[in-house]
């Protein structure tokens, strides 16, 4: 028995596993069409390399990673792609992304591919290539890119990986299911994660002790691997990665650090599953176990989903009764998301689609007034006082928000389940991070509108003081001329309209060397907006976003006309003057 | 010994001069409204309030008194504040630009916070000594800038309290006071 | 000699205020001569807050002179682009109430925009450049503009100048990346009947 | 620059100062014996309310003697105090003495207690509490008439036990819900007239020497 | 298909607002109980007359605010405040008493300042206080405990009390009595034995005073029900009583006459039972965090004992309340618990610096 | 500032920019002696003579005194003012003198008082400044004897009582009684009576101007939405 820590908080919400339990991990068939959206995950979308109409093999890449986080996508099986547009996909908003869609052939047929069956001797960084290829993606929440937490570069060696297996969340049975289905396939992705991180000396599979069968199925792989199975006591939330951490080891990852930093590395199980298949087997992750589980299904259980397979599709093969279903939630009920559709497709993130009754979770209460009782902070995981911070958030007092530790709060969701009040404690969170953030994010564009503001100034003064100059001499100019006309004809109405005319006209000219660098000033302002543009472009094309491309494109072909006809100008310019000076000098 | 603490008690707490004498109470609602304006605004008040109380004491016992001039009282003590104040003002700008840069906007206010005059006003008609005249300056001031920091930190949570329309701003706090002032009650009787 | 002056009520009165004034006169004297008041560092904060939109809203030419007037007094509810949150932060920062926005400066917007150039109308006059405080305007004589979308402030001050009416304030696109969850709604305004949202059982049957 | 100002200001300053102290002083020779009038009406009047102008023609503010130092604790004062003579035509007629109880509700009760040379008491007020207002205050005279029982009261009448609320036993009357304060009251007169009769003797040959005094120095 | 977009987490605890306050209605029956038992029917009219005025002091100010009422009254809250009142007023104190110190509280106390939850004083210790303070008489007539009445004499019958309660006839002689509290402040020189042998209310007692321990009792035993349900933490309560203990075992003095009383005599009597179990722990007008309430409660003992030892009130329950109630919000700046992944507590005012 | 009109001076001194209600100003005699209707109007024509008198005063002086010195100029032509205030009530109604107290000396610092002088009387000419100390002072006491009033009337039971204070022996006959000789109700005569009604007044002359400023809003035609911007990047050519 491995010492074990206890956190602060948690709530024991019922379980309600049992349900997709019955059954093992079952399949389903091939949807007709299946719906890969590029931006599975929080880093950047991937960049889709296949054009509509091509036709595919099951496990061919079809987008590709684009910087530094963020994952390539797979075709989830072989067939034709239909379309690549915007489609509604899995996220809290309900909004729409790009998204690949492809017409199922029905064949399901494999491209070639080829795993390395001695990962042992192999470079670590050759199977973090793999990884990063088969794009594997945490499986367990936010959906990191797995291939940049094991990649070298840390600011210390790794001494602790912790294998996440908890699924403290209720209903969820994936990982379960898969430990119990898949354990000797899990231990062996384990085995590779140990190599690639140096054979860290403490590898931990933490697992809440609910699962026995679970754990059983693990003990005989782990035996003498230098692998120890920890099990803890069941709450809500263990499972996140700093709770499990302070569980596990008893130490703290300090706010705004990432488990790396004190040396760990901490890995959902299914993750380490699609970890061993891409390195062994060469597969990418185009499937996942996900849980279908809630009373509005007539069949719970686990199934191995094709990512891009839309949920209706996993609905309709669940005896699914829509009237029943309060809300349609993907992942569980503590975290989950509700969706507003049930065309989304299944990510690599989905490890639950929940579907109760109303009488199993119904319609929100609507919220009564906080009445400080402290029963949330008395679940919050993280040591924070729910209470003040919904009571700041409600009075949008960001200062007081962020000196109570607004962003330490991991959204488990602990305090607005018990809060008597019901009230949307989370919501109020998010809602209030977002506008900080965006409050950050304007304050950043505001200073950086005023630096442009200021510039602008500072051009106009110039311009101005540049006028009023050219204007003084013209003015010095003519009143020379009038009074060398007054003196030298004193009449003659004729020849003083022409001095006059003459004067203004020399007034007017510029000397051909004031000339010359207003030319020269053309030039510089459109070389810097050339460059401007052509940085803008780049970032752009970072970006991805065409509409913007396309302005920036025209924007940098007007500047470099515009640079280019100033040059041109100036040349003419130098010329005429040569012209000029050598008939001067003739 | 004793005697001093019951001073103080009696200043700070039973005859507290915003709650229970109603002196100094335009500062207390004015500047109120954010904690840390309020700890600055006490902590000026205080050291003015204690420099006051022994200035005044010596004008009073070493100029008016002699001269048979009690009834120039109030004009010779405003004087005296103004000159605290300034004196106050001079003197942490040049020791503590810090200081300053927290106090300095809320000097000027103290002039005419009527707790100032009123301590100076008191303590000459109740015939104290040099020592007891600073004590009640310094426990008048002390009982002010505790309830100026409790009742800050109260109405900064009121904020997002969902008070009915007439009464939110002066209204609700005003009715605040008078719940706390009827908290205070409870003290009477203490020595 | 204080017997005898105080023998003298009037005389001592003047003695004993006259000689206040006089030290307290100088005292003052000397520390109006000794301590200017500096540049005010109020105005920077104040122009922290504003919303560096430079559109003139305000009637000011920009944000900083606004700040400025707000420091000698001016009302704080003239900036329409930073709108209520500005106002209340300019509140709590002078600690004073917080007034709502003065209409007569224009209303908040509840989206922002940018100013989106329709090219091929454009007639390259350069009006816009002139007119953009920011230069987030590229474009030569006689030939298309285009606008910097990161750096157009949505002030729409190069709108009105287009001879062609070739400029669009367009919303910004609100993308996933942007999005973040609304407010709860207050229950107050949840609840329009007397009666709570039932459960519904009865559809599940 | 600085010298400039410093006088420059001093100078305005000191102005202000000079108009305003005349205006002042010379308001002030001219409310100064009003407002004197007024406070020695203002002191005057509690002791005449208990021995009234029909009853002595002497001033009763001036008329005073101190207490002896080993009375101070009976009378329940801490820093002694001055007993007023009303006489007529030179003959004493009353005291009024001033005594604390510091038994009340809520800290000391001070009041004065006027006794008449037989030994009867000519009246009693309260001047100084803190009794709770609608309970205890009802010894002011403001608030209720509950202290003129007292007048025309003596050691003997009643008895030395009658001087209790009657809730003991006694002969006064308590407030409703509150005996303490009229407790603490009655035992102080109960005193004062104990004090008084030792020391009413004292006093009326003082009174004499002082009348003597007075004669003396109007003579002069 | 199209579902409802809501925010996680989807599933909820059973626990609700009205019944938290309901519970709370059932654990002050104990003490309301042994009220009764000892001191007649007065506390149970005073109950239902300060319900039903309460109830419908806040309809009316809910309508006023055209609020959805069902939604706002449903809460209980306004029942839980007025059954505390009626429970801490003298029994048969008179009708108008109970309705003038009921409406202070719903509608100054609490409604003034938005209802439920945003009250930053304790509604009805805000009553108790305005009616201390202005009808003192009242609020100092208290009936004799049961085992104390004169021969022949008993506590009125429910129609006698609704008759002294509505038309203001007096009690029968001997009805009417001191607190222990109100009388051991009041036996000045005597040493403590002597005045619990001279006075029945303490010679007859079991540990503290007669009737107001079996009351005190009755409230404890409620309030550890509702400890035990997690209504409320133990921090309040505990911190409270301690500072109590701990103050009169400072100042017990040997019972000399100078002593206030002893930790026995200070713990049940009075209102503190009451007071640390259902008063000082109405949460919304406390500290918030554990550690808050830690100081707060003993900020509430020690103040009691102050003031029933030195100051003008025998009991001091409601003054401390409401005193502590003034210091919640800025307790609450400087008692943040420590979050995980941080090396120390923060300060509510503490600005970010690195930002 | 000089462009104020004689009857904005009066509204704003009564009703706008009421210094009790809206500047809260003043507020330690406003809460401190209003127990009485007599007591409040005692303090209240004692302002008002003050204000009226150093409003004028100031406004007379006001291009004679330098930056530096003005504050302390002016308080002290306060402080004379109230010196001699003083002085006369002690002279002629010394038992009101006694009940007001120390609150008499401190009218000086009844910050109502240098305000206007700071913000009115050294910006406006003799005339316009006295009347804004007088109806600024008239504002000041009507709040007072309103307080007054409502606190004598909830907590005594009585209303006009002791006016003999102030008019003379025939007042004391103008007491009312509506409540009947045992009504009281202590809180109001108290300190938290004063913040409690006090709050109340301010509440209720917020709930009229909302009602005026909706009438208002509905008969007025919105002014012209963005009527004042200007250009910040001056002329285009
Ligand atoms: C913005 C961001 C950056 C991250 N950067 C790293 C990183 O550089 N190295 C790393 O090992 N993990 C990194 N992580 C992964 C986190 O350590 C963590 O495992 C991941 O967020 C999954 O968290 P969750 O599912 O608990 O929410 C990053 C996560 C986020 C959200
Ligand atoms: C409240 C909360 C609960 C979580 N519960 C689990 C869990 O039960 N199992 C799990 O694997 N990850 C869980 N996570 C995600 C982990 O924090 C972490 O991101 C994940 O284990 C990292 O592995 P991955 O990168 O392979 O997904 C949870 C996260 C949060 C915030
Ligand atoms: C708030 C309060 C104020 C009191 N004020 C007084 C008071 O001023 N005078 C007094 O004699 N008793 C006062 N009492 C004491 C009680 O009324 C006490 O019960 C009574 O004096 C005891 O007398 P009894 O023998 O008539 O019951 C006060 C009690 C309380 C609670
Ligand atoms: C444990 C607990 C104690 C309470 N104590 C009080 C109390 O002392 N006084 C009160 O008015 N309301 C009390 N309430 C009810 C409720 O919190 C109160 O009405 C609110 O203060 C009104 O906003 C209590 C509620 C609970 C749950
Ligand atoms: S649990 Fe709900 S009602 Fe209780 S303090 Fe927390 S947010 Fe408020
Ligand atoms: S959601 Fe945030 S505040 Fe709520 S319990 Fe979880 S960590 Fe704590
Ligand atoms: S209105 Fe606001 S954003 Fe526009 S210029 Fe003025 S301050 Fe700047
Ligand atoms: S003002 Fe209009 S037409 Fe002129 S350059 Fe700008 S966009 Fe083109
Ligand atoms: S009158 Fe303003 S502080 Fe007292």
């Amino acid at each position: 028995m491995t010492k074990t820590w206890v956190t602060p908080g948690g709530v024991h919400p019922p379980e309600n596993k049992h349900q997709s339990l019955t059954l093992p991990i079952g399949a389903l068939p091939i949807p007709e069409k299946l719906l890969v959206p590029l931006n599975q995950h929080i880093g950047a979308p991937a960049n889709a390399c296949v054009k509509v109409g091509q036709k595919v093999l099951k496990g061919q890449r079809i987008a590709d990673a684009t910087g530094a986080v963020s994952v390539p996508m797979h075709a989830p099986t072989s067939g034709t792609i239909s379309a690549i547009e915007d489609r509604p996909i899995a996220h809290s908003s309900g909004m729409s992304a790009p998204c690949i869609e492809i017409t199922s052939d029905g064949k399901d047929s494999w491209i070639e591919h080829e795993g390395i069956a001695d990962f042992e001797h192999s470079n670590p960084e050759v199977l973090t290539k793999i990884i990063a290829d088969a794009g594997i993606a945490g499986m367990g929440g936010a959906g990191f890119p797995s291939a940049i937490k094991l990649s070298p570069g840390h600011t210390r060696p790794i001494d602790t990986l912790i294998v996440n297996a908890t699924e403290c969340e209720p209903y969820i049975t994936a990982d379960d299911s898969a430990i119990r289905e898949r354990a000797a396939e899990i231990i062996e992705g384990i085995g590779i994660l140990s190599h690639i991180l140096g054979n860290p000396s403490n590898i931990l599979i933490g697992i809440e002790d609910n699962k026995p069968e679970a754990i059983a199925a693990l003990q005989p792989h782990v035996a003498d691997s230098g692998i120890s199975v920890v099990s803890f006591p069941t709450k809500y939330p263990s499972g996140g990665e700093k709770q499990l951490i302070y569980i596990l080891t008893g130490k703290e990852l300090p706010s705004g650090t990432l488990p790396a930093d004190v040396g760990m590395v901490c890995i959902n199980i299914g993750t380490t599953y699609a970890i061993k298949r891409a390195v062994v087997n060469g597969e990418p992750l185009i499937s996942r176990v996900t849980t279908m589980t809630g009373n509005a299904c007539g069949i719970n259980r686990n199934y191995e989903t094709l990512i891009g397979t839309p949920v209706s599709h996993m609905l309709a093969h669940s005896e699914f009764n829509e009237a029943a279903c309060s809300r349609l939630v993907m992942g569980g009920p503590m975290m989950g998301f509700s969706l507003t559709s049930a065309d989304v497709p299944v990510v690599k993130t989905t490890n639950c689609i929940l579907a109760p009754t109303y009488s199993e979770i119904p319609e929100d209460e609507p919220a009564q007034a906080c009445i400080r009782c402290g029963m949330c902070a008395e679940a919050c995981p993280a040591s924070l006082l729910p209470q003040q911070l919904f009571w700041y958030s409600q009075a949008e007092d960001h200062d007081r928000l962020e000196a109570h530790n607004l962003f330490d709060c991991i959204e488990c969701g602990a305090c607005s389940y018990v809060c008597p009040s019901n009230i949307p404690l989370v919501q109020h969170y998010r809602h209030s991070k977002g506008e900080i953030l965006k409050a950050r994010e304007e304050k950043v564009k505001s200073d950086h509108a005023r630096g442009r503001f200021e510039f602008h100034q500072q051009r106009m003064e110039q311009a101005e003081k540049d006028k009023e100059a050219k204007r003084a001499a013209r003015r010095e100019a003519a009143e020379k001329a009038k009074a060398s006309a007054a003196t030298s004809t004193g009449e003659g109405s004729a020849a003083d309209i022409i001095a006059a005319a003459q004067a203004r006209a020399a007034a007017k000219k510029v000397s051909p060397e004031q000339q010359k660098a207003k030319f020269e000033r053309s030039i510089a302002g459109a070389e810097m907006r050339v460059q401007m543009a052509t940085e803008k472009l780049a970032e752009a094309a970072a970006e991805q976003s065409d509409e913007q491309k396309n302005i920036l494109t025209a924007a940098l072909d007007g500047a470099k006309q515009k640079l280019e006809q100033a040059q041109a100008r100036l040349a003419d310019h130098i010329e005429q003057h040569q012209e000029l000076d050598s008939e001067q000098v003739k | 010994m004793q005697e001093f603490a019951i001073i103080l008690v009696s200043s700070i707490l039973i005859n507290n001069y915003v709650l229970v004498q109603f002196l100094g109470l335009c500062p207390f609602m004015g500047v109120s409204n954010k904690l840390e304006s309020a700890i600055g605004m006490s902590a000026a008040t205080t050291f003015v309030l204690t420099l006051t109380a022994m200035a005044s004491y010596i004008v009073d016992v070493f100029v008016l008194m002699p001269l048979g001039l009690i009834y120039l009282r109030t004009i010779a003590f405003i004087l005296v504040i103004a000159a605290v104040v300034q004196f106050t003002k001079m003197f942490i700008e040049k020791t503590s630009p810090l200081l300053y840069r927290v106090l300095g906007v809320f000097l000027p206010l103290i002039t005419t916070n009527c707790a100032v005059l009123g301590v100076a006003l008191q303590n000459a008609s109740k015939d104290l000594n040099f020592m007891q005249s600073s004590l009640y300056g310094f426990g008048a001031g002390a009982g002010f800038s505790l309830v100026l920091i409790f009742f800050s930190a109260m109405r900064e949570r009121l904020a997002a309290a969902d008070i009915p329309a007439p009464f939110e701003g002066a209204a609700i706090a005003m009715i605040t006071a008078g719940l706390m002032s009827l908290a205070f009650m409870g003290f009477g009787g203490l020595v | 000699m204080i017997d005898s002056i105080a023998q003298q009520p009037i005389l001592a009165a003047l003695i004993a205020l006259v000689g206040l004034g006089i030290l307290f006169g100088a005292l003052l004297g000397y520390a109006a001569e000794k301590f200017k008041v500096e540049g005010d560092p109020i105005v920077e904060q104040i122009d922290e807050l504003l919303p560096q939109t430079q559109c003139g809203q305000c009637g000011f030419p920009g944000c900083k002179p606004y700040a400025e007037s707000i420091a000698s007094g001016d009302a704080i509810n003239k900036c329409p682009p930073g709108g209520q949150s500005t106002i209340n932060a300019i509140a709590s920062l002078l600690d004073v109430p917080a007034p709502e926005l003065d209409a007569e400066h224009g209303e908040e917007a509840d989206l922002k925009t940018v100013a989106y150039i329709r090219e091929d109308e454009c007639i390259g006059c350069t009006k816009c450049i002139q007119a953009c405080p920011v230069d987030a305007i590229l474009g030569a004589a006689k030939l298309m503009h285009t606008v910097i979308a990161d750096e157009c402030t949505g002030c729409d001050l190069c709108v009105e100048p287009c001879p062609v009416d070739c400029i669009d304030m367009l919303p910004v696109k609100e993308g996933l990346r942007q999005w973040h969850w609304p407010a709860p709604a207050k229950t107050a305004d949840l609840i329009a009947s007397d009666r709570a949202p039932h459960n519904d059982e009865g559809r599940a049957a | 620059m600085i010298l400039q100002s410093i006088r420059f200001n001093a100078i305005v300053l000191a102005v202000f100062a000079l108009i305003t102290a005349i205006i002042l002083a010379s308001t002030d020779s001219l409310t100064r014996d009003k407002i004197a009038e007024s406070e020695r009406k203002a002191a005057q009047r509690k002791l005449l309310e208990i021995i009234p102008i029909e009853r002595h023609n002497n001033d009763l503010l001036m008329d005073v003697q101190p207490i002896p130092q080993r009375f101070w604790a009976q009378l329940g004062l801490k820093k002694g105090g001055d007993i007023h003579i009303a006489r007529r035509d030179g003959l004493p007629i009353a005291a009024i003495v001033p005594a604390l109880t510091p038994d009340g509700y809520s800290g000391n009760i001070a009041m004065i207690i006027g006794i008449n040379f037989d030994g009867t008491i000519a009246g009693v007020r309260v001047t100084e509490h803190r009794e709770t207002p609608g309970l205890g205050d009802k010894v002011d005279l403001a608030k209720s008439d509950w202290i003129l029982d007292f007048d025309g009261k003596s050691l003997v009448n009643p008895e030395q036990d009658g001087w209790d609320v009657k809730k003991n036993g006694g002969a006064y009357d308590q407030f409703t819900g509150a005996t303490i304060t009229p407790r603490a009251v009655i035992h102080q007169i109960a005193e004062t007239l104990d004090y008084f009769s030792q020391d009413s003797e004292r006093l009326l040959a003082q009174a004499a020497v002082n009348l003597e005094r007075t004669l003396e120095s109007s003579d002069e | 298909m199209a579902f409802k977009q809501i925010t996680s987490p989807h599933a909820h605890a059973a626990q609700n607002t009205t019944k938290v306050m309901q519970l709370v209605l059932w654990a002050t029956l104990p003490g309301l109980a042994a009220l009764c038992i000892q001191f007649g029917w007065g506390n149970l009219i005073n109950v239902v007359l300060a319900v039903v005025t309460s109830v419908i002091c806040e309809a009316a100010i809910i309508k006023l605010r055209k609020r959805p009422m069902a939604f706002y009254l449903r809460d209980y809250s306004a029942v839980v405040t007025a059954v505390l009142l009626g429970l801490a007023l003298p029994p048969l104190a008179p009708w108008w008493v109970v309705v003038v110190g009921s409406m202070f509280s719903i509608i100054i106390a609490k409604q003034l300042y938005g209802g439920l939850g945003y009250n930053p004083f304790n509604p009805a210790m805000v009553g108790y206080v305005v009616l201390l303070i202005s009808f003192p008489i009242q609020m100092t007539t208290w009936i004799t405990p049961l085992a104390l009445l004169p021969e022949g004499v008993s506590h009125p019958s429910l129609v006698e009390s609704l008759g002294i309660v509505f038309s203001g006839y007096s009690p029968a002689d001997g009805v009417t009595g001191a607190t222990p509290l109100d009388s051991f402040k009041h036996s000045s020189g005597l040493v403590v034995d002597q005045i619990y042998q001279s006075d029945p209310l303490f010679s007859q007692a079991m540990f503290a005073g007669v009737g107001w321990e079996w009351v005190n009792l009755g409230f404890l035993a409620g309030g550890i029900v509702l400890l035990a349900t997690g209504i409320f933490t133990w921090h309040g309560p505990v911190a409270m009583l301690a500072a109590i203990a701990v103050m009169s075992v400072i100042f017990w003095d040997g019972g000399s006459s100078q002593s206030p009383g002893s930790p026995l005599m200070h713990l049940f009597s009075g209102a503190s039972m009451m007071g640390a179990f259902f008063i000082l722990t109405d949460p919304v007008s406390s500290a918030v965090s554990n550690r808050g309430r830690l100081i707060y409660g003993a900020l509430i003992g020690v103040l009691v004992y102050i003031i029933r030892a030195w100051g003008n009130y025998p009991d001091a329950v409601a003054f401390a309340v409401l005193l502590a109630n003034f210091a919640a919000p800025f307790i609450d700046n400087y008692t943040l618990p420590r979050t995980y992944g941080h090396t120390d507590r923060r300060r509510a005012t503490e600005r970010e610096e690195d930002a | 500032m000089s462009d104020v009109t004689a009857s904005e001076v009066v509204k704003n001194g009564l009703w706008t920019n009421n210094p009790a209600l809206v500047q809260l100003l003043g507020l330690c005699p406003l809460l401190a002696v209003t127990g009485s209707v007599v007591n409040a109007l005692g303090l209240g024509i004692a302002t008002l003579a003050v204000l009226v008198g150093s409003n004028t005063i100031v406004s007379l002086i006001r291009n004679h005194v330098s930056d530096a010195v003005r504050l302390p100029a002016f308080v002290i032509i306060i402080a004379a003012f109230v010196t001699c205030a003083e002085l006369l009530m002690k002279a002629f109604t010394y038992d009101l003198y006694q009940i007001l107290g120390i609150f008499i000396p401190l009218i000086v610092t009844n910050c109502a008082i240098l305000g206007r002088a700071e913000a009115f009387a050294s910006k406006n000419k003799v005339g316009l400044a006295a009347l804004d100390g007088f109806m600024m002072g008239l504002g000041f006491l009507a709040v007072l004897v309103a307080l007054g009033a409502i606190r004598e009337l909830l907590g005594a039971g009585t209303l006009f009582a002791d006016m003999h204070l102030l008019f003379g022996a025939t007042a004391s006959s103008w007491v009312l009684q509506p409540f009947g000789e045992n009504y009281s109700f202590l809180i109001a005569l108290l300190p938290p009576g004063a913040f409690l009604v006090t709050g109340f007044l301010i509440a209720i002359k917020n709930a009229i101007d909302a009602v005026n400023k909706r009438r208002a809003d509905a008969q007025r035609i919105a002014p012209v939405k963005g009527a004042k911007r200007i250009r910040t990047t001056g002329h285009i050519s």
